[in-house]
C-alpha cells in the first residue's frame, strides 16, 4: 500500500513559515488570503497489503519519528500502490 | 567600481560583503533596500549570503519576487555585473537569473568549514585575478548549498563553459569528499552565458583579511575592482 | 477560566501556603486569577531568585572597567575605544528536554535580545551543553535537535557562533544542560536601560504577535520534572528567528535616535514580568490595556496575554514626540508596533481587558515582599584521598581510549554545524584557540570569549570546581593572550529545597567569589537554574561561567595549532592529580577522590607570566593544560596544527601515566622557538616551567618511544562524535 | 475555500530526507518500507468562495511562488472551509 503522512503544528502553535507564505503572497498581490499553514507530506510505500495494517504502520511511523507530537499532529492516509508509468 | 549590496529583510552578510568591496574599491558600495527599484548607476549589483524571509518555504524564493528584482533583471539585461553569494545564488537560480536549483545539503545539515575550490576558468571579471587551475580556499555555511540541474542543463553548462568554481580536494581532485554537500557535478559557481552574472554558495568575502586566517577570496574581489574601474 | 482563586489553585501555580498568604495580605482580597499569575511568575524561583538571591550577594561585581554589574538585562565592561561589551548567559534546560530544537532555539533568542534590548550588536554567540549518556537514543535525539537549534536560530539570525563546551554523565539523562551565551557591542555611552520614567509617557509592544505559547514556562523553568513532564508539553515555544534578525535591525536602529526612554526584552513571563519590572524599577506605575495587544490568537484572555512567553517581542517606553518615528521604523522593517499603555504616578499595575478591570497590584510590595528563602544547607562531605592508583594499560592505550572518549573528543561535528565565520570578524574559530577571538569591526581590537565549568569536579567538591571554573575561564582567555575582564554564570543545580543541593550551590558560590577576587575577573551577569532533577536524582552541581577578554590588538593573539620546529614547555607545576580526572574515569573505571586543588595565587602569577610572553611575540601556540591532562594538550595541538611532536620522560618522583594524564591546575603548554630562553624567563619569574618535548614531522613519539601517527590519533579524535550520532 | 498545495520533488531529482527518512525507518526495525518521499504541503485560507476560481488562484500561487518548478511539481486540492470549533 501507499501511505502518505500529513504533518502539520497544533493549532496554537507559532507557524513562521505558514506566516512568512501568507505575507509573501500578500506582497505578491494576492488578495483574499487568509491563514497559510506550512507542514509536510510523506510518501511511503509500504509492502503490507492489508489497508488496515498499513495504517496502523503507518500511524506508528508518525508517533515514533515522522512527527514531533509535542508541537505536531499528524493523519495518515492509504491508497493502492500505484502502478509507475 | 560602483557597487551596490541589496539588503532583504533576513540578510546578514551584507556587512561582510561591505567591508571586502570597500578593500577592493576604496569606498563604500551603496546599500540597496529591497523596495528600491532604480539600479541605475552601478556597475555591480551584489545579492550576499543570509536568510531572506527566514529561508521559509524555499531558500530564496520569496527574495527572488520583491520589487527590487526587476530592477536587478533590467541591470542584467543590459549587461551589468552581479554577484550572487550563498543566499544569494539561490535567489539568483529562484528568479531564473541562473539555471537549476540548490538543494537541501546530502547530509541534511548545515555545513560549515571551510572548502577548496578550483577556478574553472580565469578569463572572467570576477577570476581574472586568479589563474585558470588555481585552488583556493574559502568559508562555507549553509544549509542548502547542493547544486541541481538535470544532465542536459549541466551539460550544457559545461559545453558552454559557464562553471566557475567546483568544489575540490586541497590538491585540485575533483572528488565526492571534497564535494560536502552532493553539489551535481562538484558545481560551487556558475556564470550566466555573458559572465556577467556569477552565483556562488561559499563565502570568499570572508576571506580577505590575514586576521582571518587568509586572503584567498580576496582577487576575486581585486579583479572585480579592476575589470570595473570607471 | 473560570476558576475560582485560592489555595490550592495557587499551589497549582506554584506559589507555597505562606506566600499566598502573602498575596493576600498585599492584596487586601482574594486575588483575580490574572493577578494570581501575575504574583506566581513574579515569585517563581525563575523570576525572583528566592532560594539563590542571598549566596549570590557574596560574588564580586565592581572593577574599573565594570559599567553595569548585574541588575539589568546583561553586564556592561569597558573594553576601550569607547566601546562596551555586553554579555550574559542564560539557561534553557527544561524546555530543550521537553522539545530540544526548539527548546535550544529559543534560548538562543531569548539571551540575544537580553544583550540587544541594552543597545548592543550581538556579534558572538557561545553555548554550554550538558547531555546524559550518549549511548542512549533518547540523549542522542537530545544532542541532534539542541544543535540543530542552536544552528538554526543563530546561523539565521546572523550572529557567529564561536565556542562553547559539552560534557556528558548519566545525570543529565533526563535533565540536559543548554546554556547559552550572547556577547554584543555598544558604545560606552548610548546603554540603553529597562528601569521606566516620565509619567504620562507611552509604552510600546513591538515585534512579534501574542500567542498562547509558553503560558507558565517560567514556573515550569523552575519545576521539577516528574513523569507528568510530558503533560507538560503544549507550553513549548516556538521560535522564529527571522523575526528576530528584523528585531534587531529595528531596535538598533531605534536606538540610534533619542525615542527610547526604556526598554525590556519579553523573556520569561512575558508581558508580565517586562512591565513589572520596568515599573518597578522606575519607581512609576504602569496601565497596560490588552485590547491594543496584537494577537495571534482569537479569544485570548486577559491571563493568557499577560503570561504568553511568545517569543521575539519588547516593551519599549517612549518619548511621546518620537512615536510616529518609531513607528515608522517598525513599519519599515515589517513589525507590530502598538502602543498598548502608558506610564501613571500610581505605583501600581492596573490592567484592563474589554472594559474590565483584571488585574490592579501595588508595584513595590510585588517586589520587596517577593519571597526570599535563607534555606538549610548542608557541606559536601570531602572526598576521601584517591592514594597510589597503578597504570593499568601504558600510556599509548590510555591516550586512544581518552582522545576518543565523548568528553575529549573533537566537537567538530557540532560547531561544523554552527556558522562561526558570519560578520567576518572571527579572528580564531572554534577548536582553533582557547577562547574564541572576534575582532571588533572597524578596530584592531578583540574579544577573546570562552565558557567553562567541570562538573565533575563541583560534584566531589563544589568550592573547588566553582573556584576551578572560575580560573579556567580565566586561563583559557590568558592563553591567547588577551586580559580577562569579566564573567558571566549560569547556576544550574537540583532542587534547592534539599539542604546538600543548597550546600552545593553556596559552596560553589564561595569558590567562585575567591577565585573572582584572586583573579580581578568579577561576576557582571548571570542565571539561576535550579529543580534540575529527574525522579528526584539531581544533576551534578554545574557553574557554567562565561569568560570575556579583550585584546588590543588582535593580531597579537596565539591559538593552539601546534608549529613546526618548536620546544614544548609546560609552564605550571605538575604534581600529577588524578583524583576526578577523566584518566582514573576513562581508563581506571573510577570517580572518586578530591578534584585538582586551585592555588589562585600559583593560577595568577603563571597565567599573568603566559600572557606577558605571547604579547612580547615568544610564544608560537598554546593551550591550557585541563581535562585529560599533558598529554590531551600537547595531542589536541599538534592535530591543530597537523605537526607532530617528541616527548621527554616524565622527571622522576611523578608516574608517568600521572605525569601526563594528572590534571594539576593553572598549567599551559607553549610552543617556543628559544626554550632556554622562556625557562629562564619562567624562572625569574618564580613560574614553574618544564621543556617536554619538541614539535615536527607527522607522528606522535611518546617518551616510551612508541610512535603513533597524527593520522591515527586524528581518525580517534574525530571520528568519535560522528560515529556515536550516526554520521 | 480551502485550498491545499501539496509540492513533491519531480521524479529523478534527489530527495535525500526521503532517503534519510526511510534509513532511519529501517534502524526503527520498521520493515517493508520501500520508496520514501518527503514534500510539503500548504494550507491556504482563501476568501473566494468559487471552488474554480479557487482552484486557478492556488494554481497560480504555487506557479509563481509556493512550488520551484525547476525541481518541484505541484498539486492543488480545493475543500470548504471548515467552521472551526
Ligand atoms: N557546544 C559548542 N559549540 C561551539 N563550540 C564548541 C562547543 N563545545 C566545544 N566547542 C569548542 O571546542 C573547543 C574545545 O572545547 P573544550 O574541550 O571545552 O576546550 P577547553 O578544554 O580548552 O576549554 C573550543 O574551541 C570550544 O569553543
Ligand atoms: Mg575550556
Amino acid at each position: 500500500m501507499k501511505a502518505i503522512v500529513t504533518v502539520m503544528l497544533k493549532t496554537g502553535v507559532l507557524d513562521p513559515q505558514g506566516k512568512a507564505i501568507g505575507q509573501a503572497l500578500h506582497n505578491l498581490g494576492f488578495a483574499g488570503v487568509g491563514e497559510v499553514r506550512a507542514g509536510k507530506l510523506i510518501e511511503l510505500e509500504l509492502a503490507e497489503t492489508d489497508p488496515e495494517a498499513a495504517r496502523a504502520q503507518a500511524e506508528e511511523m508518525a508517533r515514533r519519528l515522522l512527527a514531533n507530537l509535542v508541537i505536531e499532529s499528524f493523519r495518515v492516509e492509504i491508497a493502492p500502490l500505484e502502478i509507475p508509468g | 567600481m560602483k557597487a551596490g549590496i541589496v539588503v532583504f529583510p533576513g540578510i546578514n552578510r551584507e556587512r561582510d560583503m561591505a567591508i571586502a568591496l570597500e578593500a577592493a574599491a576604496g569606498h563604500k558600495p551603496r546599500m540597496v533596500w529591497h523596495h528600491e527599484t532604480d539600479l541605475a548607476g552601478l556597475d555591480l549589483v551584489v545579492i550576499p549570503g543570509g536568510f531572506s524571509y527566514g529561508d521559509y518555504l524555499r531558500c530564496g524564493a520569496m527574495a527572488a519576487q520583491s520589487p527590487v528584482m526587476g530592477a536587478i533583471r533590467a541591470h542584467a539585461a543590459r549587461g551589468g555585473h552581479i554577484l550572487g553569494v550563498c543566499n544569494g545564488f539561490q535567489i539568483l537560480t529562484e528568479a531564473g537569473l541562473l539555471p537549476g536549483a540548490l538543494l537541501r545539503n546530502a547530509s541534511l545539515r548545515f555545513l560549515s568549514m571551510d572548502c577548496w575550490l578550483r577556478v574553472e576558468r580565469a578569463d572572467t571579471d570576477f577570476a581574472r585575478h586568479y589563474q585558470p587551475g588555481a585552488v583556493f580556499r574559502s568559508p562555507m555555511a549553509h544549509g542548502d548549498g547542493n547544486y541541481f540541474a538535470d544532465d542536459a542543463t549541466l551539460d550544457r553548462l559545461e559545453g558552454e563553459g559557464l562553471v566557475a568554481f567546483r568544489y575540490v580536494t586541497q590538491e585540485g581532485a575533483v572528488t565526492p569528499e571534497a564535494n560536502r554537500n552532493g553539489s551535481a557535478r562538484n558545481i560551487a559557481g556558475l556564470y550566466s552565458p555573458n559572465l556577467r552574472v556569477l552565483g556562488l554558495m561559499p563565502h570568499p568575502e570572508d576571506l580577505v583579511d590575514p586576521l582571518m586566517g587568509g586572503t584567498d577570496g580576496k582577487p576575486l574581489f581585486d579583479g572585480l575592482a579592476a575589470a570595473l574601474a570607471a | 477560566m473560570a476558576r475560582d482563586v485560592n489555595e490550592s489553585l495557587a499551589r497549582v501555580f506554584g506559589l507555597s501556603a505562606e506566600e499566598y498568604a502573602r498575596v493576600l495580605d498585599i492584596m487586601g482580597r482574594t486575588p483575580s486569577l490574572t493577578e494570581l499569575g501575575v504574583f506566581s511568575v513574579m515569585w517563581s524561583e525563575h523570576c525572583s531568585y528566592k532560594s539563590s538571591r542571598v549566596w549570590l550577594k557574596l560574588l564580586p561585581t565592581t572593577a574599573p572597567w565594570v559599567i553595569l554589574g548585574p541588575g539589568e538585562n546583561a553586564g556592561v565592561v569597558d573594553i576601550g575605544d569607547g566601546l562596551a561589551a555586553i554579555f550574559k548567559m542564560e539557561s534553557h534546560n527544561h524546555p530543550s528536554f521537553i522539545e530540544p530544537y526548539q527548546g535550544a532555539a529559543t534560548g538562543v533568542g531569548g539571551i540575544l535580545r537580553d544583550v540587544f534590548t541594552m543597545g548592543a550588536r550581538p556579534v558572538a554567540n557561545l553555548n554550554a551543553l550538558r547531555f546524559g549518556d550518549p549511548a542512549l537514543p533518547r540523549t542522542r535525539r537530545t544532542i541532534d535537535g539542541v544543535v540543530r537549534g542552536i544552528g538554526g536560530y543563530g546561523n539565521c539570525v546572523g550572529v557567529p557562533t564561536v565556542g562553547g563546551e559539552i560534557n556528558f554523565h548519566p545525570s543529565y539523562n533526563g535533565n540536559p544542560l543548554v546554556n547559552a551565551m550572547t556577547v554584543g557591542i555598544a558604545p560606552a555611552d548610548r546603554i540603553f536601560l529597562s528601569a521606566a520614567a516620565g509619567v504620562g509617557n507611552p509604552v510600546v509592544y513591538v515585534g512579534s504577535k501574542t500567542g498562547r505559547d509558553g503560558i507558565h514556562g517560567a514556573t515550569m523553568a523552575s519545576a521539577e520534572f516528574g513523569q507528568d513532564s510530558e503533560e507538560k508539553r503544549p507550553t513549548v515555544q516556538v521560535g522564529d528567528p527571522f523575526v528576530e534578525k528584523l528585531l534587531i535591525e529595528a531596535c538598533l536602529e531605534l536606538m540610534a535616535t533619542d525615542a527610547i526612554v526604556a526598554i525590556q526584552d519579553m523573556g520569561a513571563a512575558g508581558l508580565t514580568s517586562s512591565s513589572v519590572e520596568m515599573a518597578g524599577k522606575g519607581d512609576v506605575g504602569i496601565v497596560l490595556d490588552l485590547d491594543a495587544v496584537p494577537q495571534r490568537e482569537t479569544g485570548m484572555s486577559a491571563y493568557e496575554m499577560m503570561l504568553s512567553e511568545s517569543q521575539e517581542r519588547m516593551l519599549i517606553v517612549l518619548r511621546p514626540d518620537r512615536q510616529e518615528v518609531a513607528r515608522a521604523i517598525f513599519a519599515k522593517w515589517e513589525l507590530d508596533f502598538a502602543v498598548i499603555g502608558h506610564l501613571t504616578d500610581t505605583g501600581r499595575i492596573v490592567v484592563t481587558h474589554r472594559g474590565v478591570v483584571e488585574a490592579d497590584i501595588p508595584l513595590a510590595p510585588l517586589a520587596e515582599q517577593a519571597p526570599l528563602y535563607h534555606r538549610p544547607t548542608v557541606d559536601t562531605p570531602q572526598p576521601a584521598p584517591l592514594g597510589e592508583v597503578a597504570d593499568p594499560v601504558g600510556l599509548e592505550a590510555a591516550l586512544l581510549r581518552l582522545l576518543g572518549c565523548p568528553d575529549l573528543c573533537s566537537r567538530a561535528w557540532v560547531w561544523d554545524q554552527y556558522d562561526s565565520t558570519v560578520g567576518g570578524q572571527t579572528v580564531r574559530r572554534p577548536g582553533a584557540a582557547d577562547a574564541a577571538i572576534v575582532r571588533i569591526e572597524g578596530s584592531r581590537r578583540a574579544l577573546a570569549l570562552t565558557t567553562d565549568c567541570t562538573p565533575r569536579y563541583c560534584q566531589a567538591d563544589p568550592e573547588a570546581g566553582g573556584a576551578q571554573a572560575v580560573a579556567e575561564a580565566w586561563r583559557n582567555i590568558t592563553a591567547t593572550g588577551a586580559t580577562p575582564l569579566a564573567i558571566t554564570d549560569n547556576m544550574n543545580f537540583g532542587n534547592p529545597e534539599k539542604p546538600e543541593i543548597m550546600g552545593q550551590f553556596a559552596a560553589a558560590i564561595r569558590g567562585m567569589a575567591a577565585a573572582c577576587v584572586a583573579l580581578d575577573f568579577p561576576v557582571v551577569s548571570g542565571n539561576v537554574s535550579l529543580y534540575n532533577e529527574t525522579e528526584g536524582r539531581p544533576i551534578l552541581p554545574t557553574p557554567a561561567i562565561g569568560g570575556l577578554g579583550v585584546l588590543a590588538d588582535a593580531a597579537a593573539s596565539v591559538g593552539l595549532a601546534l608549529p613546526r620546529d618548536c620546544c614544548l614547555i609546560v609552564i605550571g607545576a605538575t604534581v600529577g592529580h588524578l583524583g576526578q580526572s577523566l584518566w582514573l574515569r576513562e581508563v581506571a573505571g573510577r570517580e572518586d577522590g578530591p578534584p585538582p586543588p586551585v592555588d589562585l595565587a600559583a593560577e595568577r602569577r603563571n597565567g599573568d607570566f603566559v600572557r606577558r610572553e605571547i604579547l612580547a611575540g615568544r610564544v608560537r601556540a598554546c593551550h591550557d593544560a585541563s581535562d585529560g591532562g599533558l598529554l590531551l594538550a600537547v595531542v589536541e595541538m599538534a592535530l591543530a596544527g597537523d605537526v607532530g611532536a617528541g616527548l621527554l620522560p616524565a622527571p622522576g618522583g611523578v608516574a608517568s601515566h600521572a605525569f601526563w594524564f594528572g590534571e594539576d591546575q593553572g598549567r599551559y603548554v607553549l610552543a617556543v622557538q628559544d626554550a632556554l630562553a622562556m625557562l629562564q624567563a619562567a624562572a625569574a619569574a618564580g613560574v614553574p616551567a618544564l621543556l617536554l618535548g619538541v614539535s615536527g614531522g607527522k607522528d606522535l613519539t611518546l617518551p616510551t618511544g612508541d610512535t603513533i601517527s597524527l593520522a591515527r590519533l586524528r581518525a580517534v579524535h574525530e571520528q568519535a562524535l560522528p560515529s556515536l550520532m550516526g554520521g
